[in-house]
């Protein structure tokens, strides 16, 4: 048998690669890689290509339902919306690029997933993006923040595609290793879905965009290492985003799509050419032999090396059916796209590279993707947080400072600043979005009267309290606030970010949140159609709170009957759905007024949230309610401030009966809605047969937030303390 | 003291605005127009006669503000 | 009514202008393609849609106002026929010189995206007209440089003229006097940043864009 | 040859992003900084050896594109 010479060891342990997988490799080729075959095989062997580490436990989650057309596998998920029609979605992260060089790797990121949109056949209609940033007080914070919204919008703007809602965090576990969660939602027809499987040998592999540089060489293995200080040191060439090429790479590829020439097609993400062509030939069991002269170069002098691991952006491959390239060259110089004919299908079963003349790769596919290693990684149980009895957690002394302080923390002050450097409307088809008072998104499936309801949603201080309960809360917020506007859920995609998975506590997150996140999947009918996986989110050591981000899309059958939280009226009384026990361990109000962060979180009854959400659902389709907001940070308060101040008007809280005032009004139990109506009589009869617990709250009126005898506060002092944090923070001088 | 600083991409750093500059002088007839770079340029005055020191001075400020050292490089002038 | 919307590589506001058109005005309306060297016959209105043309990577419309059928444009704006430049479009119009200014960095360099309330200025403009009088009206706007300068001389004359149709009741860029939108002396070529085309019918917040399409309609 | 052109805003249009870093400038403690102008400056090759020819034909490029007389001035220079 072959033995791996230190060398060849070496350059595999500089590479990313552990000493066993080279072993493996040396094994499996009975022979040594040479190095363009060692990167090759380094990228589709990292994390973030293959999902080692991950792998065998995102199989717990559902991925299929009714209205499933594809579920993780491929580019982005597809499922069905009736009339022919189908959303295609995903989410994916850009958080070391996005330290490092804060605009270009967020806007890298955004244009990233769009590819993986349109890559399918869907023409992106919404963008969101969730953020985690470190303690405001941190001094990269406010840097990192400005760069990151401005990369985004810049990007998306330029794009065209409106950027519709979001979530923005902040908090010092993120000091050292911010989080950029970008998703995508597109629309196609549901009999034109383009995949990415070579489907025979002997056809064109035709590469087109933009030209190839030596950008972020390694950007994937290093997505998949740890921070340490010497990071600065082993930085790639960062990757520079070019959002005009890729509006005219989705004209394009939409074109060439509609021309009927394409055969499979695939965007060159993280890895560049070596994952797309691996993918594609893999996929579809066939080979690919490529000449990397005809590879359109930025610069001069490129190494088959770098060209293959190359994550120039703006990039994209496709095979062609027989006869076609004239239609493919027809087009892409009718967008100014550089495109060149680099290579073939085979039926080898190899990837085969020449450059110059010589062949400088020529390897089996199958171990890069079936023989990809699958670590069943040691874990160990997190520790639990005691519940906590709110007859022990301190009542404010000082209420309206209380309501204030959280009003106007980090997490809960509007996202104003953020969400405005962001179009919104452009497409003409968004009737929700950050601005309007609305618990997601929505925009209209363009020519009918169906709306597309989308959020992203995780509670990382639950999650890191009790990944399991953290894990069925992030799935269930975001299936209740597509509730919250009207919308059927109908699936997700995630983010999982989380620290080192060689070490078996961060292990253990991974396990027990997915596992949480699954069962709340089942429960509420809510399949898994795509996903990223980001880990060693670490630095030196200390790795991010654990945040698995949910991205999910609900469905309107007509967005005119829906729901937000900006239109209460004086005279509309308050009511609660769903059970108040109090719950205050992990709470904002914990963290944010008793400075303490601990606590079980609030559990999530899948059974009760089910009910509720569908009375809500129903009640919005019928026309019965037009305003409702869930409750989830800062609980009561949180909620109804937010309301009065999206609806301008006053609103009163009755908290006189309840045990505790502060648990009541501040706990953040689950499944939960208010909702203002003019009858609600009606409503309340209508919860009662329906078994959802209902209380009356308060009513909205006047020019305050109001609950005797504890707090009146103006609501143009709410309004500047919410309104106030972000731009004060941001805008300050240097 | 009169300060220029010249701010480029650093070389192999996408230059999206030198591309679209070079095929739009190419469109309108320049087609002998090549290898064409945008970047900005800072132009200010300063305190003090010690050119050296000013120099010192304007790098530091490259380095804090005026250039993004992971993509940018700069170039510092100083006149009297 | 005939119109034709500009679709230049990089616009992005191209199919809303088309949409917001057939919606408001019943119009038939025909998409031309930056390099088209004459445009379809009978045109009533062009609309140079908003985006970022070529990436408005040198400066916003520079590149646009060079593309071939920007002759024809202008041709036809001396005809006489209306045009209107919307956010992009605006910036293009006064790269051309068919409109006098130029549009500046936002002054909080940064992008904005919000609602904002106008003063119908000039009430009697072919983009008016069908706002019955009414001097209000609310739109979005979505622009990182949309800050109107022209010289201080300049500016007496547009306000002088009644060429000033649109002005920010709260300025959201810096805009000189919070100018949002103007006409030509001759009155049939409108600039504005604020987008008609995203205010078109009710469910979009608002749907005094269609006014300013249907204005057009009825002056033919 | 290589022309080297730079272009600023006239004098009278106000410079926001000057002002902004000369804001920022005396927030990191350099007070003294002052009349801070930003600009973009665009480097390329350009065939030929006839320095006066290449600067004609560069000025050429600025009226036509790379300025805009309405708002920003220009100087070209033309190196070997
Ligand atoms: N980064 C962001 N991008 C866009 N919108 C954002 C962002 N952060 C927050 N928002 C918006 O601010 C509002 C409040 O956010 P959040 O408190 O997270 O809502 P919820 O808790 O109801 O999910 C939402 O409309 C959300 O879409
Ligand atoms: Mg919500």
């Amino acid at each position: 048998m072959t033995q791996s010479s230190s060398a060849g060891l070496d350059a595999a342990l500089a590479s990313g690669l552990a000493a066993d997988e080279y072993a493996l490799i040396v094994k499996r080729l009975n022979r040594e890689p040479n190095a363009v075959e060692l990167g090759v095989f380094s990228v589709m062997w990292s994390e973030h290509c293959s999902y080692k580490s991950s792998r065998r436990h995102l199989a717990k989650f559902p991925t299929s339902g009714p209205r499933v057309i594809q579920g993780p596998g491929e580019n982005a998920g597809v499922v069905d919306i009736g009339d022919g029609q189908a959303v295609v979605f995903k989410m994916e992260s850009h958080n070391h690029p996005s330290f490092i060089e804060p605009y270009q790797g967020a806007a890298t990121g955004v244009g990233g997933i769009m590819r993986d949109v349109f890559t399918m056949g869907a023409r992106p209609v919404a963008l969101l993006n969730a953020l985690r940033f470190g303690d405001p007080s941190h001094p990269g914070t406010r840097r990192l923040v400005a760069g990151v919204v401005a990369g985004i919008g810049g990007y998306g703007n330029c794009v065209g595609v409106p950027t519709v809602a979001g979530e923005t965090n902040f908090h010092r576990g993120y000091d050292g290793n911010i989080l950029v969660n970008a998703m995508c939602v597109g629309l196609a027809d549901s009999d034109k879905i383009f995949y990415s499987a070579a489907p025979a040998a002997g056809l064109p592999v035709v590469y087109f965009g933009s030209k190839t540089g030596r950008d972020g060489i390694h950007g994937a293995t290093m997505a998949s290492a740890e921070f340490d200080t010497d990071s600065e040191a082993k930085r790639p060439t960062v990757q520079v985003g070019d959002p005009f090429a890729e509006k005219l790479l989705i004209e394009a590829t939409l074109e060439l799509m509609a021309s009927g020439a394409v055969a499979a097609i695939q965007d060159m993400g993280a890895a560049g050419l070596t994952s797309s062509c691996v993918e594609m030939a893999g996929k579809g069991a066939v080979g690919v032999e490529l000449d990397l002269d005809a590879v359109p170069q930025r610069e001069e002098n490129m190494t088959a090396y770098e060209m293959m691991l190359s994550e120039s952006q703006e990039r994209m491959l496709a095979i062609l059916k027989p006869g076609r390239e004239a239609d493919g060259q027809r087009i892409f110089q009718k967008w100014g796209l550089d495109a060149a004919t680099i290579g073939r299908t085979t039926d080898t079963g190899r990837i085969v590279l020449r450059h110059h003349g010589e062949i400088v790769c020529d390897l089996p596919l199958a171990p890069l993707t079936e023989d990809a290693p699958n670590y069943d990684r040691p874990w160990t149980e997190p520790v639990r947080q005691p519940h906590l009895d709110p007859a022990h957690i301190p009542a404010p002394t000082d209420w309206e400072a209380a309501v204030l302080t959280v009003m106007s923390c980090p997490d809960v002050a509007s996202k104003r600043w953020i969400w405005e450097q962001y179009d919104r409307h452009v497409m003409a088809d968004t009737v929700e979005d950050s601005a309007t008072g609305a618990d997601a998104g929505v925009v209209r499936v363009h020519g009918s009267a169906k709306g597309l309801a989308v959020t992203s949603d995780c509670t990382p201080r639950y999650v890191s309290a009790d990944p399991y309960e953290g894990g069925k809360q992030a799935v269930a917020e975001a299936w209740r606030n597509l509730t919250a506007v009207g919308a059927l859920p109908i699936a997700i995609t995630d983010n999982l970010n989380f620290g080192n998975p060689e070490r078996p506590e961060i292990m253990g997150q991974i396990v027990k949140a997915i596992e949480g996140m699954a069962e709340a999947c089942r429960a509420l009918d809510f399949p898994v159609v795509s996903g990223n996986v980001s880990l060693y989110n670490e630095t030196n050591g200390a790795a991010i709170p654990p945040t698995p981000t949910v991205g999910a899309v609900g469905l309107l059958a007509d967005y005119d009957r829906r729901a937000g939280f900006g239109t209460a009226k004086t005279g509309d009384t308050l009511l609660l759905l769903g059970v108040s026990r109090g719950e205050l361990g992990s709470s904002l109000y914990l963290r944010e007024c008793l400075g303490r962060e601990d606590g079980a979180p609030p559990p999530v009854d899948l059974t009760a949230e089910r009910r509720n959400g569908d009375l809500v659902r129903n009640l919005i389709s019928e026309g019965a309610i037009q305003v409702v907001h869930d409750l989830s940070d800062g609980g009561l308060i949180a909620a109804a401030a937010e309301l009065a101040l999206a609806s301008d008007v006053g609103v009163t809280l009755d908290a006189t009966s309840a045990a505790h005032a502060h648990a009541f009004l501040f706990g953040e139990d689950q499944g939960r809605y208010l909702i203002a109506t003019a009858a609600p009589d009606a409503i309340i009869d209508r919860a009662q047969a329906f078994g959802v617990p209902v209380a009356t709250v308060g009513h909205a009126g006047g020019e305050a937030f109001v609950s005797g005898p504890l707090f009146s506060i103006p609501l143009a002092r709410l309004r500047d303390a919410h309104e106030g944090w972000m731009p004060g923070y941001m805008d300050r001088p240097a | 003291m009169k300060a220029v600083v010249h701010v480029f991409l650093k070389p192999g750093v996408l230059d999206v605005q030198g591309k679209a500059v070079q095929s739009a002088l190419h469109g309108l007839g320049w087609g002998d127009v090549d290898h064409v770079r945008v970047g900005r340029v800072i132009e200010f005055d300063l305190a003090g006669e010690d050119a050296a020191d000013g120099k010192a001075r304007v790098e530091a400020m490259c380095q804090r503000l005026l250039a993004n050292p992971v993509i940018e490089g700069y170039r510092v002038e100083i006149a009297p | 009514m005939r119109a034709a919307v500009v679709v230049f590589p990089g616009s992005n506001c191209d199919r809303d202008c088309k949409v917001a058109l057939e919606r408001s005005t019943g119009a038939d309306v025909t998409m031309v393609w930056h390099q088209d060297t004459a445009l379809p016959a009978g045109l009533d209105l062009i609309v140079l849609p908003g985006g970022f043309s070529y990436g408005d990577y040198l400066r916003c419309g520079a590149m646009a106002a060079l593309s071939p059928v920007m002759t024809e444009v202008k041709a036809a704006a001396e005809r006489g026929v209306a045009v209107a430049g919307i956010c992009n479009g605006f910036q293009i119009l006064c790269e051309v010189g068919l409109l006098p200014g130029a549009l500046l960095r936002n002054a909080a360099l940064r992008y904005v995206c919000k609602p904002v309330d106008l003063d119908i200025v000039n009430t009697q403009t072919r983009f008016t007209a069908a706002f019955g009088g009414r001097r209000e009206a609310t739109m979005t706007v979505g622009n990182g440089e949309g800050n109107f300068f022209a010289d201080e001389a300049t500016l007496d004359r547009l306000e002088g003229e009644g060429q000033v149709v649109f002005r920010y009741k709260h300025n959201p860029n810096g805009s000189s006097r919070a100018i949002a939108g103007i006409v030509n002396p001759a009155g049939n070529v409108l600039g504005l940043m604020p987008h008609p085309d995203r205010a078109f019918e009710p469910a979009l917040g608002s749907a005094d864009g269609a006014l300013v399409f249907q204005s057009v309609m009825a002056s033919v």
